[in-house]
Protein backbone atom coordinates (compact mmCIF):
# COMPACT_ATOMS: atom_id res chain seq x y z
CA UNK A 1 0.00 0.00 0.00
CA UNK A 2 0.83 3.44 -0.77
CA UNK A 3 2.17 5.40 2.77
CA UNK A 4 1.71 8.88 1.07
CA UNK A 5 -0.58 9.76 -1.40
CA UNK A 6 -3.27 13.23 -2.08
CA UNK A 7 -6.59 12.98 -4.26
CA UNK A 8 -9.20 15.35 -4.81
CA UNK A 9 -12.92 14.03 -4.35
CA UNK A 10 -16.00 14.73 -6.07
CA UNK A 11 -17.69 12.98 -3.02
CA UNK A 12 -18.19 13.94 0.44
CA UNK A 13 -15.34 12.63 2.15
CA UNK A 14 -14.84 9.90 4.75
CA UNK A 15 -12.48 11.31 7.56
CA UNK A 16 -12.83 8.33 9.51
CA UNK A 17 -11.72 5.74 7.09
CA UNK A 18 -8.89 7.51 5.51
CA UNK A 19 -7.21 7.32 9.16
CA UNK A 20 -7.57 3.49 9.28
CA UNK A 21 -5.03 3.94 6.62
CA UNK A 22 -2.63 5.55 8.66
CA UNK A 23 -2.64 2.50 11.44
CA UNK A 24 0.49 0.62 11.60
CA UNK A 25 1.97 -1.20 14.65
CA UNK A 26 5.01 1.30 14.68
CA UNK A 27 3.41 4.36 15.15
CA UNK A 28 2.35 6.29 18.75
CA UNK A 29 0.72 9.41 17.37
CA UNK A 30 -1.41 10.36 14.52
CA UNK A 31 -2.32 13.62 14.11
CA UNK A 32 -5.67 14.60 11.15
CA UNK A 33 -6.82 18.02 9.96
CA UNK A 34 -9.78 18.57 8.90
CA UNK A 35 -11.21 21.82 7.02
CA UNK A 36 -14.85 22.70 6.86
CA UNK A 37 -17.21 24.94 5.31
CA UNK A 38 -17.69 28.04 8.03
CA UNK A 39 -20.89 30.29 7.97
CA UNK A 40 -18.92 33.01 7.54
CA UNK A 41 -15.48 34.51 5.69
CA UNK A 42 -14.81 38.09 6.28
CA UNK A 43 -17.25 39.61 8.07
CA UNK A 44 -19.76 38.23 5.69
CA UNK A 45 -22.77 35.19 6.24
CA UNK A 46 -22.20 32.15 3.68
CA UNK A 47 -24.03 29.49 2.49
CA UNK A 48 -22.57 27.52 0.47
CA UNK A 49 -18.77 26.86 -1.56
CA UNK A 50 -17.63 25.89 -4.74
CA UNK A 51 -14.57 24.10 -5.34
CA UNK A 52 -13.55 24.28 -8.27
CA UNK A 53 -9.67 22.64 -9.48
CA UNK A 54 -7.44 21.54 -12.43
CA UNK A 55 -7.65 17.38 -11.33
CA UNK A 56 -4.30 16.61 -13.09
CA UNK A 57 -2.09 19.34 -11.83
CA UNK A 58 -3.66 19.36 -8.34
CA UNK A 59 -3.18 16.00 -7.51
CA UNK A 60 0.26 16.08 -8.63
CA UNK A 61 1.09 19.17 -6.66
CA UNK A 62 -0.79 17.37 -4.05
CA UNK A 63 1.65 14.57 -4.41
CA UNK A 64 4.98 16.73 -4.31
CA UNK A 65 3.84 18.22 -0.83
CA UNK A 66 3.38 14.98 0.73
CA UNK A 67 6.66 13.18 -0.52
CA UNK A 68 8.37 16.50 0.86
CA UNK A 69 6.64 16.18 4.02
CA UNK A 70 7.55 12.37 4.21
CA UNK A 71 11.73 13.89 3.11
CA UNK A 72 11.55 16.24 5.71
CA UNK A 73 9.85 14.29 8.60
CA UNK A 74 10.26 11.07 10.69
CA UNK A 75 6.71 9.61 9.77
CA UNK A 76 5.05 6.80 9.03
CA UNK A 77 2.35 7.64 6.50
CA UNK A 78 0.50 10.86 5.22
CA UNK A 79 -2.63 11.00 3.30
CA UNK A 80 -4.22 14.28 1.98
CA UNK A 81 -7.71 14.79 0.23
CA UNK A 82 -9.58 17.75 -1.03
CA UNK A 83 -13.11 18.10 -1.59
CA UNK A 84 -14.52 19.79 -5.31
CA UNK A 85 -18.21 20.78 -5.94
CA UNK A 86 -20.69 22.55 -3.98
CA UNK A 87 -20.47 21.70 -0.61
CA UNK A 88 -22.63 22.93 2.29
CA UNK A 89 -22.09 24.21 6.11
CA UNK A 90 -20.30 21.77 8.03
CA UNK A 91 -18.93 19.68 4.93
CA UNK A 92 -15.76 18.21 5.06
CA UNK A 93 -13.69 20.44 2.42
CA UNK A 94 -10.38 19.05 2.73
CA UNK A 95 -8.42 16.39 5.02
CA UNK A 96 -4.75 15.71 6.32
CA UNK A 97 -3.93 12.75 8.44
CA UNK A 98 -0.26 11.93 9.53
CA UNK A 99 1.07 8.66 11.82
CA UNK A 100 4.26 8.84 13.30
CA UNK A 101 6.35 6.59 16.05
CA UNK A 102 6.54 10.41 17.76
CA UNK A 103 3.77 12.85 18.08
CA UNK A 104 6.35 16.11 17.37
CA UNK A 105 6.93 14.70 13.80
CA UNK A 106 2.94 13.95 13.29
CA UNK A 107 2.16 17.97 13.88
CA UNK A 108 4.92 19.37 12.42
CA UNK A 109 4.37 17.50 9.31
CA UNK A 110 0.57 17.77 9.41
CA UNK A 111 1.11 21.43 9.43
CA UNK A 112 3.07 21.56 6.72
CA UNK A 113 1.18 19.30 4.71
CA UNK A 114 -1.52 22.06 4.86
CA UNK A 115 0.10 25.07 4.80
CA UNK A 116 1.43 24.13 1.11
CA UNK A 117 -1.41 22.51 -0.30
CA UNK A 118 -3.55 25.53 0.86
CA UNK A 119 -0.99 27.66 -0.52
CA UNK A 120 0.29 25.52 -3.82
CA UNK A 121 -2.01 23.24 -5.05
CA UNK A 122 -4.67 24.57 -7.94
CA UNK A 123 -8.17 25.07 -6.11
CA UNK A 124 -10.33 28.02 -6.01
CA UNK A 125 -13.61 28.10 -4.09
CA UNK A 126 -16.62 30.27 -5.01
CA UNK A 127 -18.56 31.26 -2.11
CA UNK A 128 -22.25 31.88 -1.67
CA UNK A 129 -23.76 34.53 0.42
CA UNK A 130 -26.65 35.17 2.21
CA UNK A 131 -26.83 38.91 0.95
CA UNK A 132 -25.82 39.86 -2.40
CA UNK A 133 -23.86 38.37 -4.92
CA UNK A 134 -21.48 35.20 -4.87
CA UNK A 135 -17.86 35.60 -5.27
CA UNK A 136 -14.26 33.83 -5.69
CA UNK A 137 -12.09 34.19 -3.31
CA UNK A 138 -9.46 36.37 -5.01
CA UNK A 139 -5.86 37.53 -4.54
CA UNK A 140 -7.77 40.55 -2.18
CA UNK A 141 -8.73 37.99 0.04
CA UNK A 142 -6.20 35.33 -0.43
CA UNK A 143 -3.57 36.78 2.12
CA UNK A 144 -5.39 36.57 4.86
CA UNK A 145 -7.07 33.44 3.98
CA UNK A 146 -3.74 31.44 4.06
CA UNK A 147 -2.52 32.35 7.28
CA UNK A 148 -5.91 32.31 8.75
CA UNK A 149 -8.18 29.31 7.77
CA UNK B 1 3.58 35.14 -34.46
CA UNK B 2 2.72 31.86 -33.26
CA UNK B 3 -0.47 30.39 -32.54
CA UNK B 4 -1.54 28.62 -29.26
CA UNK B 5 -4.29 27.90 -27.31
CA UNK B 6 -5.14 29.94 -23.68
CA UNK B 7 -7.58 28.36 -20.72
CA UNK B 8 -8.78 30.08 -17.62
CA UNK B 9 -9.63 28.87 -14.44
CA UNK B 10 -11.90 30.45 -11.70
CA UNK B 11 -11.94 33.94 -11.68
CA UNK B 12 -9.80 34.46 -15.04
CA UNK B 13 -12.81 32.48 -16.74
CA UNK B 14 -15.49 35.11 -15.18
CA UNK B 15 -13.03 37.60 -16.30
CA UNK B 16 -11.87 36.45 -19.91
CA UNK B 17 -16.04 35.32 -20.58
CA UNK B 18 -14.06 32.08 -21.66
CA UNK B 19 -12.96 28.92 -20.33
CA UNK B 20 -10.33 28.91 -23.31
CA UNK B 21 -9.47 30.33 -26.93
CA UNK B 22 -7.01 30.70 -29.20
CA UNK B 23 -4.57 33.06 -29.03
CA UNK B 24 -1.87 34.72 -31.74
CA UNK B 25 1.19 35.82 -30.24
CA UNK B 26 4.69 37.59 -30.56
CA UNK B 27 5.27 36.46 -26.70
CA UNK B 28 8.71 34.57 -26.07
CA UNK B 29 7.71 33.57 -22.24
CA UNK B 30 4.95 32.93 -20.36
CA UNK B 31 5.38 35.66 -18.40
CA UNK B 32 5.29 37.80 -21.51
CA UNK B 33 1.95 36.26 -22.97
CA UNK B 34 0.79 36.50 -19.24
CA UNK B 35 0.99 40.62 -19.97
CA UNK B 36 -0.64 40.77 -23.27
CA UNK B 37 -3.52 38.64 -21.87
CA UNK B 38 -4.11 40.38 -18.79
CA UNK B 39 -4.49 43.71 -20.53
CA UNK B 40 -6.60 42.57 -22.97
CA UNK B 41 -9.10 40.89 -20.09
CA UNK B 42 -8.03 43.08 -17.04
CA UNK B 43 -6.47 40.70 -14.88
CA UNK B 44 -5.43 42.26 -11.64
CA UNK B 45 -3.64 39.90 -10.26
CA UNK B 46 0.08 39.77 -9.68
CA UNK B 47 2.06 37.11 -11.66
CA UNK B 48 3.96 35.85 -8.20
CA UNK B 49 0.33 35.00 -6.69
CA UNK B 50 -0.55 33.23 -10.03
CA UNK B 51 0.78 29.99 -11.94
CA UNK B 52 0.92 28.73 -15.17
CA UNK B 53 0.70 25.19 -17.17
CA UNK B 54 1.87 24.30 -20.35
CA UNK B 55 0.55 21.58 -21.85
CA UNK B 56 -1.03 20.16 -18.18
CA UNK B 57 2.61 20.65 -16.22
CA UNK B 58 3.36 23.48 -14.04
CA UNK B 59 6.38 25.64 -15.81
CA UNK B 60 8.35 28.95 -14.36
CA UNK B 61 7.17 32.02 -15.61
CA UNK B 62 10.33 32.45 -17.67
CA UNK B 63 9.88 29.02 -19.67
CA UNK B 64 9.57 29.72 -23.35
CA UNK B 65 6.46 29.33 -25.65
CA UNK B 66 6.34 26.72 -28.73
CA UNK B 67 3.01 26.97 -31.24
CA UNK B 68 0.43 24.57 -30.71
CA UNK B 69 0.77 24.52 -26.66
CA UNK B 70 -1.55 24.71 -24.34
CA UNK B 71 -1.25 27.08 -21.82
CA UNK B 72 -3.37 27.15 -18.55
CA UNK B 73 -3.36 30.24 -16.31
CA UNK B 74 -4.09 29.89 -12.48
CA UNK B 75 -5.78 32.94 -10.49
CA UNK B 76 -4.53 32.62 -6.58
CA UNK B 77 -5.22 29.38 -5.13
CA UNK B 78 -7.50 29.40 -2.21
CA UNK B 79 -8.30 26.16 -1.20
CA UNK B 80 -9.63 24.34 2.07
CA UNK C 1 -23.41 21.22 26.03
CA UNK C 2 -19.92 22.15 27.46
CA UNK C 3 -17.26 22.58 25.02
CA UNK C 4 -14.24 21.31 27.04
CA UNK C 5 -13.64 18.81 29.36
CA UNK C 6 -11.17 15.49 30.15
CA UNK C 7 -12.08 12.57 30.84
CA UNK C 8 -10.73 9.16 31.98
CA UNK C 9 -12.04 6.00 30.24
CA UNK C 10 -11.61 2.61 31.05
CA UNK C 11 -13.65 1.14 27.79
CA UNK C 12 -12.14 1.36 24.26
CA UNK C 13 -11.72 5.47 23.46
CA UNK C 14 -14.18 6.22 20.35
CA UNK C 15 -12.56 8.88 18.71
CA UNK C 16 -14.74 9.25 15.61
CA UNK C 17 -18.07 9.84 17.80
CA UNK C 18 -15.52 12.41 20.23
CA UNK C 19 -14.54 14.20 17.10
CA UNK C 20 -18.04 15.02 16.16
CA UNK C 21 -18.94 16.73 19.55
CA UNK C 22 -16.93 19.84 17.71
CA UNK C 23 -18.86 20.39 14.84
CA UNK C 24 -19.96 23.97 15.14
CA UNK C 25 -21.42 26.23 12.13
CA UNK C 26 -18.62 28.90 13.24
CA UNK C 27 -15.58 26.24 13.01
CA UNK C 28 -13.52 26.28 10.11
CA UNK C 29 -10.67 23.59 11.28
CA UNK C 30 -10.37 20.69 13.65
CA UNK C 31 -7.07 18.96 14.41
CA UNK C 32 -7.34 15.77 16.31
CA UNK C 33 -4.25 14.11 17.84
CA UNK C 34 -4.25 10.50 19.10
CA UNK C 35 -1.72 8.31 20.95
CA UNK C 36 -1.41 4.51 20.22
CA UNK C 37 0.47 1.90 21.99
CA UNK C 38 3.39 1.04 19.66
CA UNK C 39 5.13 -2.01 19.61
CA UNK C 40 8.16 -0.87 21.43
CA UNK C 41 9.75 1.71 23.95
CA UNK C 42 13.85 2.48 23.80
CA UNK C 43 14.24 -0.25 21.78
CA UNK C 44 12.45 -2.85 23.83
CA UNK C 45 9.50 -4.93 22.16
CA UNK C 46 6.41 -3.86 23.79
CA UNK C 47 3.25 -6.58 23.67
CA UNK C 48 1.11 -4.79 25.94
CA UNK C 49 0.49 -1.75 28.01
CA UNK C 50 -1.18 -1.16 31.77
CA UNK C 51 -2.21 2.55 32.12
CA UNK C 52 -3.19 3.58 36.24
CA UNK C 53 -4.05 6.80 37.31
CA UNK C 54 -6.24 8.57 40.10
CA UNK C 55 -9.33 9.86 38.33
CA UNK C 56 -10.48 12.18 40.91
CA UNK C 57 -7.21 14.16 40.41
CA UNK C 58 -6.27 13.40 36.66
CA UNK C 59 -9.70 14.72 35.73
CA UNK C 60 -9.18 17.90 37.70
CA UNK C 61 -5.68 18.47 36.34
CA UNK C 62 -7.49 17.40 32.74
CA UNK C 63 -9.86 19.87 33.02
CA UNK C 64 -7.85 22.81 34.33
CA UNK C 65 -5.40 22.26 31.27
CA UNK C 66 -8.70 22.27 29.10
CA UNK C 67 -9.46 25.58 30.37
CA UNK C 68 -6.03 26.72 29.91
CA UNK C 69 -6.65 26.13 26.43
CA UNK C 70 -9.96 27.35 25.71
CA UNK C 71 -8.27 31.20 27.57
CA UNK C 72 -5.14 31.22 25.69
CA UNK C 73 -6.13 30.24 21.97
CA UNK C 74 -9.13 31.26 19.76
CA UNK C 75 -10.71 28.00 20.22
CA UNK C 76 -14.64 26.66 19.76
CA UNK C 77 -14.12 23.17 21.58
CA UNK C 78 -11.51 21.04 23.36
CA UNK C 79 -12.09 17.61 24.27
CA UNK C 80 -9.65 15.24 25.81
CA UNK C 81 -9.62 11.71 26.90
CA UNK C 82 -6.83 9.14 28.30
CA UNK C 83 -7.60 5.55 28.96
CA UNK C 84 -6.71 3.24 32.11
CA UNK C 85 -6.58 -0.31 32.41
CA UNK C 86 -4.54 -2.63 30.15
CA UNK C 87 -4.18 -2.03 26.38
CA UNK C 88 -2.59 -3.77 23.34
CA UNK C 89 -0.61 -2.65 20.65
CA UNK C 90 -2.47 -0.20 18.37
CA UNK C 91 -5.38 0.56 20.78
CA UNK C 92 -5.81 4.37 21.39
CA UNK C 93 -4.43 5.31 24.29
CA UNK C 94 -5.13 8.72 24.65
CA UNK C 95 -7.43 11.46 22.08
CA UNK C 96 -7.43 15.17 21.85
CA UNK C 97 -9.85 17.31 19.47
CA UNK C 98 -10.10 20.83 19.05
CA UNK C 99 -12.26 23.07 16.74
CA UNK C 100 -11.41 26.54 16.00
CA UNK C 101 -12.56 29.09 13.20
CA UNK C 102 -8.60 28.84 12.01
CA UNK C 103 -6.30 26.35 11.45
CA UNK C 104 -3.61 27.86 13.42
CA UNK C 105 -4.98 28.12 16.69
CA UNK C 106 -6.42 24.66 16.27
CA UNK C 107 -3.03 23.10 15.73
CA UNK C 108 -1.30 25.45 19.08
CA UNK C 109 -4.00 24.19 21.17
CA UNK C 110 -4.55 20.79 20.67
CA UNK C 111 -0.57 20.46 21.14
CA UNK C 112 -0.66 22.55 23.85
CA UNK C 113 -2.99 20.27 25.58
CA UNK C 114 -1.17 17.12 24.86
CA UNK C 115 2.00 18.55 25.88
CA UNK C 116 0.38 19.48 29.01
CA UNK C 117 -1.40 16.22 30.22
CA UNK C 118 1.68 14.23 29.00
CA UNK C 119 3.51 16.27 31.68
CA UNK C 120 1.35 17.24 34.37
CA UNK C 121 -1.62 14.60 34.63
CA UNK C 122 -1.23 11.44 37.17
CA UNK C 123 -1.01 8.91 34.70
CA UNK C 124 1.44 5.85 34.73
CA UNK C 125 2.45 2.94 32.51
CA UNK C 126 3.76 -0.13 32.61
CA UNK C 127 5.15 -1.72 29.68
CA UNK C 128 4.89 -5.78 28.67
CA UNK C 129 7.96 -6.85 27.02
CA UNK C 130 8.56 -9.46 24.30
CA UNK C 131 11.21 -10.45 26.54
CA UNK C 132 12.10 -9.19 30.18
CA UNK C 133 10.16 -8.31 33.26
CA UNK C 134 7.32 -5.63 32.88
CA UNK C 135 8.11 -2.15 34.00
CA UNK C 136 6.77 1.29 35.15
CA UNK C 137 8.07 3.58 32.79
CA UNK C 138 9.41 5.62 35.85
CA UNK C 139 11.64 9.14 36.07
CA UNK C 140 14.85 7.54 33.98
CA UNK C 141 12.64 7.34 30.92
CA UNK C 142 10.17 10.11 31.30
CA UNK C 143 12.23 12.99 30.26
CA UNK C 144 12.65 11.36 27.04
CA UNK C 145 9.26 10.02 26.77
CA UNK C 146 7.91 13.67 27.76
CA UNK C 147 9.69 14.99 24.34
CA UNK C 148 9.44 11.75 22.01
CA UNK C 149 6.10 10.08 22.26
CA UNK D 1 4.28 13.99 66.22
CA UNK D 2 0.93 13.47 63.75
CA UNK D 3 -0.32 10.36 62.66
CA UNK D 4 -1.42 10.59 59.01
CA UNK D 5 -2.47 8.11 56.32
CA UNK D 6 0.51 8.06 52.96
CA UNK D 7 -0.23 6.41 49.62
CA UNK D 8 1.49 5.05 47.12
CA UNK D 9 1.12 5.22 43.02
CA UNK D 10 2.26 3.28 40.17
CA UNK D 11 5.97 2.65 41.08
CA UNK D 12 5.76 4.32 44.87
CA UNK D 13 3.50 1.30 44.93
CA UNK D 14 5.56 -1.63 44.14
CA UNK D 15 8.31 -0.30 45.95
CA UNK D 16 7.07 0.62 49.06
CA UNK D 17 5.25 -3.18 48.64
CA UNK D 18 1.85 -1.74 49.94
CA UNK D 19 -0.50 1.06 48.54
CA UNK D 20 -1.17 2.49 51.43
CA UNK D 21 0.48 2.73 55.22
CA UNK D 22 -0.24 4.88 58.41
CA UNK D 23 2.76 7.17 59.22
CA UNK D 24 3.67 8.39 62.81
CA UNK D 25 6.05 11.80 62.13
CA UNK D 26 7.02 14.98 63.38
CA UNK D 27 7.49 16.34 59.83
CA UNK D 28 5.91 19.89 59.45
CA UNK D 29 6.01 19.86 55.47
CA UNK D 30 4.77 17.46 52.51
CA UNK D 31 8.61 17.86 51.41
CA UNK D 32 9.75 16.42 55.05
CA UNK D 33 7.49 13.86 54.76
CA UNK D 34 8.36 12.77 51.45
CA UNK D 35 11.79 12.64 52.85
CA UNK D 36 11.62 10.49 55.18
CA UNK D 37 9.24 7.91 53.37
CA UNK D 38 11.69 7.91 50.46
CA UNK D 39 14.58 7.19 52.86
CA UNK D 40 12.64 4.22 54.00
CA UNK D 41 11.24 2.81 51.07
CA UNK D 42 14.33 4.13 48.83
CA UNK D 43 12.47 5.89 46.82
CA UNK D 44 15.00 7.69 44.23
CA UNK D 45 13.04 10.48 42.04
CA UNK D 46 13.51 14.17 42.69
CA UNK D 47 10.47 15.32 44.47
CA UNK D 48 10.64 18.32 41.18
CA UNK D 49 9.78 15.47 39.04
CA UNK D 50 6.74 14.15 41.72
CA UNK D 51 3.97 15.63 42.55
CA UNK D 52 1.44 14.81 45.82
CA UNK D 53 -1.36 15.59 46.61
CA UNK D 54 -3.40 16.01 50.11
CA UNK D 55 -7.28 14.93 50.42
CA UNK D 56 -7.43 14.22 46.71
CA UNK D 57 -6.19 18.38 45.72
CA UNK D 58 -2.75 18.66 44.39
CA UNK D 59 -0.85 20.66 47.37
CA UNK D 60 2.77 22.25 46.99
CA UNK D 61 5.19 20.32 48.52
CA UNK D 62 5.73 23.47 51.30
CA UNK D 63 2.22 22.33 52.30
CA UNK D 64 2.09 21.86 55.96
CA UNK D 65 0.23 18.51 57.35
CA UNK D 66 -2.57 18.14 59.77
CA UNK D 67 -2.96 15.26 62.26
CA UNK D 68 -5.36 12.66 59.78
CA UNK D 69 -4.63 14.01 56.65
CA UNK D 70 -4.57 11.66 53.52
CA UNK D 71 -1.10 12.27 51.64
CA UNK D 72 -0.87 10.63 48.22
CA UNK D 73 2.32 10.31 46.41
CA UNK D 74 2.55 10.08 42.32
CA UNK D 75 5.64 9.22 41.42
CA UNK D 76 6.95 10.86 37.75
CA UNK D 77 3.63 11.10 35.02
CA UNK D 78 4.06 9.12 31.71
CA UNK D 79 0.98 9.04 29.63
CA UNK D 80 -0.01 8.80 26.80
Amino acid sequence: MDKNHFKLATAALEPDRLKRELLDDKAGAAVCFEGWVRNHHAGEAVTALEYESHAGIAEKEGQRILDEAVSRFEIIAAFGQHRVGRLEIGDCAVWVGVSAAHRGAAFDACRYIIDELKARVPIWKKEHYVEGPSGWVNCATRGAQATHS
Amino acid sequence: MIELQAEYFAAFREQAGCSSEPVRTAAGTVAELYAEIAAKHGFLDSMTRCKVAINDELVEWESPLAAGDKVLFFPPVAGG
